[in-house]
């Protein structure tokens, strides 16, 4: 026993020693770097009047590099079907019924943030915000919902549900694909539509991120099975 | 870009030690509950950074979901992990002092 | 059919497909099949697109490099391509006899997912889009491992799953540090405003740990083998034959057009590293008692062989690697097929009850040989002609003595299929009642392993394609 | 234009203490914690050296990197915790095999 602690002391001091190798090297190498590079950011302000919007980061995020948060909606519905695969989930130990502050708070609180979402959604374009801040705030309202006790009814838990998931997703796809038809490349907005596309797959994605976030806190699958 | 300023400077040095401080904690800390609300704390504070970096749209990102949501999934885990073997195994865990 | 933009469809297929298998689960097997099959088809269209037109580059949005995204097909990305859609349409048939329905519903969209990652990261030029296919890739894997259910695919794949959000972390430090440096995550920009410096150096370092990590080179494939042996057979299969390549294709794209400048030093040791996992894959592949334990170190062998291009750096040596690798894939998914078919005949996989499978399960045997011949690196399969090149490469570079670690491994892979070739032919002491096995599932196992023969047979052909766009630049003399 | 580096560097620190923690600490959790701390740790890598363009508008693509990040992070953290859950039902702990929460 007091063998196996020396040799665990042992193990934990050899490994800080070369972890603190690691991070003295990658601190020298972070120094290295000069002092001033402009990345990427003048190509990004010259391109921006064709982009659609005019905040540099939604630019990137749904113009630019669209084609990176096409594949990361993705990753957030896969992360959900992959929970939902898992199956048998444990339910919370102690269900305490949630007492009326809760649900006053929720009450309240829900519609406000489905507000702020909204908000953030439509300042996206031209101030900070966007999809991803307007879903996660969705997706909190979400979880306050489901806090106070309020869980989704059986006709909602099967095909809308599952629709409503997708719809981020597919909506990006369908854009692309439409583009690719009308033989331009994929993604690629003409100038004059493509503040309206982007505000499109922007609705649709931040309301498929909030569903699927709070999907996410609830854990398993919902037992409705959709059916023909 | 700007002179910086000393006050500046106290703010960015006292943003960085605590970024630091919260997250050994948050690792290290024996009780499970404790470290989430210290990371949830973090990612306050990492929001604030970005702040700091003229990110507001990574900070507001960080917060929602690096905090908030992230906080909200670790909760409700930690409450629906069946504690009754372990919950002297989860204090005793981190019982060795710890230095990073 | 010249403009069609076939690597579009090529990745946003799978997704399509999966999208409709979540919404309609009742429908999965019939629209699963049907995506694979538009998904092959779309592949034999680059195909003939790369060979007529050569290397492809298509800019997504219209921007171009390095403010947007490109697509880049060549030899290499079209090869692994393919034998990603022919292992794929084996697993798809495979499947559909495999998985009874409710399981099916869910393999199914998780399945697609992971063929649209593996088909986008091939595809993709840009390192930080790479990061999110790999992301992509190791999620699905993870989630398809645990599908098996149990103690051992469950901490199977929470292991996995650490492992591979750690290599990708490691992977993003370096993105960071390269795009800080040059200012752009394009491979092919990257690769012109390359100059050495301690912060490349670092970049190459994180970047590859986190992808031999993935990758499960000796001495970072402790976790390979619990995962690839727990999971569901189909899943072992395309874990073994096409995830773990997945993440060896990015580091031979790397290594190839970012980092020539390291093929020195680093280029050895990696070599080293192959030939300690070859011995030691080796080794313990003949220690095991279970079937699916036995494949799953084989692999862990067969990963070390690829490496062993590192060192020599020239291009008969890296299409040595790459032929080992598509010749692998095959032999490998089809191995793995065989030891699912043996597992769902009998119930177990202990190697020394294998009860007369020869006379039960000719098929599933002869699937099982067919890809041992290639593994072993026998003519005239695939394997055999990959080896071949590696040992004139090594020969000709005058550092024959990574050939010996050939014959070596030949040996000893050799050593344990005949093992179990034996068992296989032998009366059990204990006689099992066994259940019919599904022909489809034979079937594709016997498909695959002959491919994998096949590839040696018309070597001319991969060979011809490994030349477009000169992926491994060219032969210094000939 | 320094505090650019501190915070790189913090960003560095924080990397390795999460490495540190993701090896030695046994229980799943806190192994997740530990790779969201990584985690965060290069976001503010990509994001602090993005403001050297010496204007005043940082760079934004590392920016719309990280937002795509923290996105995927979120993503691996539910699918995480949720297979945690799983292994502690099966295993009877939240803890790999090989290191058992003794």
């Amino acid at each position: 026993m007091i063998e196996k602690t020396k040799q665990k002391t042992l193990f934990r001091l050899v490994l800080i020693m070369l972890l603190s190798a690691l991070a003295a090297g990658l601190g020298y190498v972070v120094l290295s770097l000069p002092t001033q590079a402009p990345g990427l950011s003048e190509q990004v302000t010259a391109n921006l009047v064709r982009s659609g919007v005019s905040n540099p980061v939604t630019a990137v995020l749904l113009n630019f590099r669209g084609y990176d948060t096409l594949l990361e909606m993705g990753v957030l519905l896969l992360a959900l079907v992959g929970v939902w695969s898992l199956g048998g989930i444990p339910e919370q130990r102690k269900s305490s019924p949630p007492g009326p502050v809760l649900d006053m708070l929720a009450r309240l609180l829900v519609p406000l943030l489905i507000l702020v979402a909204g908000y953030l959604l439509w300042v996206g374009a031209y101030a900070p915000g966007g999809a991803f801040q307007a879903g996660a705030v969705l997706a909190a309202a979400g979880v306050l919902l489901l806090l106070a006790g309020w869980r989704p009814g059986t006709r909602f838990s099967g095909l809308p549900l599952r629709i409503a998931l997708v719809t981020g997703l597919g909506i990006f796809v369908a854009v692309g694909m439409a583009l690719i038809l009308l033989e331009r490349r994929l993604l690629e907005y003409s100038p004059s539509f493509a503040g309206a596309l982007i505000l499109l797959i922007e609705v649709a994605a931040s309301l498929s991120i909030g569903i699927t976030l709070a999907a996410l806190f609830l854990g398993g699958r919902p037992e409705v099975e959709p059916r023909r | 870009m700007e002179e910086m300023t000393l006050l500046q400077w106290a703010f960015d040095g006292v943003l960085g030690f605590a970024l630091l401080w919260l997250a050994w904690r948050a690792l290290a800390s024996p009780d499970l509950f404790k470290a989430i609300v210290l990371f949830i704390a973090f990612g306050l504070l990492m929001a604030l950074a970005w702040v700091r970096l003229d990110a507001p749209d990574v900070a507001l990102a960080e917060a929602a979901i690096g905090a908030g949501l992230t906080g909200a999934l670790l909760l409700t885990a930690l409450a629906r992990l069946d504690l009754k073997n372990e919950t002297e195994t989860v204090h005793k865990e981190d019982n060795t002092p710890q230095s990073p | 059919m010249q403009d069609i933009p076939w690597g579009v469809l090529v990745i946003l297929l799978p997704v399509i497909g999966t999208l409709a298998c979540f919404l309609c689960p009742w429908r999965s097997v019939p629209l699963g099949l049907t995506t694979a099959l538009a998904v092959v088809v779309c592949v034999a269209g680059l195909g003939w697109q790369v060979v007529e037109q050569g290397a492809q580059r298509y800019a997504i949005g219209g921007w171009g490099a390095p403010l947007g995204i490109d697509l880049y097909a060549d030899g290499l990305s079209l090869l692994m391509l393919m034998v990603t859609a022919v292992v794929g349409l084996g697993i798809s048939v495979y499947s559909t006899s495999y998985f009874k329905p409710g399981r099916s519903a869910i393999f199914w969209p998780l399945w697609l997912f992971l063929w649209a990652a593996l088909n986008a990261l091939f595809l993709s030029a840009d390192i930080f889009n790479l990061y999110v296919t790999l992301e992509l890739l190791g999620l699905a894997a993870v989630a398809l491992v645990a599908l098996a259910g149990g103690a051992d695919a469950l901490t199977g794949a929470m292991r996995y799953l650490l492992v591979s959000l750690l290599g990708s972390l490691s992977y993003l430090l370096g993105v960071a540090l390269l795009y800080h440096s040059f200012g752009s995550v394009d491979i092919a920009i990257l690769a012109q405003r390359m100059e050495a410096s301690p912060t490349v150096w670092a970049a190459i370092g994180l970047m590859s740990a986190g992808l031999l990590l993935k990758t499960a080179l000796f001495p970072l494939h402790f976790w390979l083998p619990p995962a690839h042996a727990s999971a569901p057979t189909p899943v072992s299969a395309l874990l073994s034959a096409l995830v773990v390549k997945a993440s060896f294709y990015v580091l031979l794209r790397l290594w190839l057009e970012i980092f020539p400048l390291a093929n020195s030093a680093l280029g050895q040791l990696l070599g080293l590293l192959g030939v300690v996992a070859v011995l030691w894959g080796g080794l313990l592949a003949l220690r095991q008692t279970r079937l699916k334990m036995l494949i799953a170190y084989s692999t862990v062998m067969q990963l070390g062989y690829l490496f062993l291009a590192f060192p020599l750096a020239t291009a008969i040596a890296w299409q040595g690697s790459l032929y080992l690798l598509l010749s692998h894939a095959l032999a490998k998914a089809a191995m793995f097929m065989a030891a699912g078919n043996i597992l769902y005949f009998g119930g177990h996989d202990r190697i020394a009850d294998l009860d007369r499978v020869a006379q039960r399960l000719p098929l599933t045997l002869a699937a099982f040989g067919l890809a041992g011949v290639s593994s072993m690196g026998l003519p005239p399969s695939g394997g055999f002609i990959a080896k071949w090149l590696l040992l004139e490469a090594s020969v000709r570079s005058g550092q024959w003595w990574w050939a010996i670690i050939l014959i070596l491994g030949g040996l000893m892979t050799a050593a344990y299929i005949l093992k179990v070739v034996g068992y296989a032919f032998t009366q059990a002491q204990v006689t099992h009642e066994a259940g019919a096995v599904p022909a489809p599932m034979e079937w594709a196992a016997l498909a695959l392993a002959l491919a994998a023969v096949l590839l040696g047979l018309f070597a001319p052909w991969p060979l011809a394609l490994m030349e477009i766009g000169l992926p491994f630049g060219v032969e210094a003399e000939r | 234009m320094s505090h650019v580096f501190l915070y790189a560097l913090v960003g560095v620190g924080l990397f390795t203490l999460g490495l540190y923690a993701l090896i030695v600490h046994p229980h799943l959790l806190r192994k997740i914690l530990a790779i969201n701390v990584m985690g965060s740790g290069v976001f503010l890598v990509l994001v602090a050296l993005a403001a050297r363009t010496g204007g005043a508008v940082p760079d934004p693509v590392p920016h719309a990197m990280v937002i795509t990040g923290i996105v995927v992070a979120i993503s691996a953290t539910a699918l995480a915790l949720a297979l945690m859950l799983r292994v502690q039902v099966e295993v009877g702990q939240a803890g790999l095999p090989e290191e058992r929460l003794e």
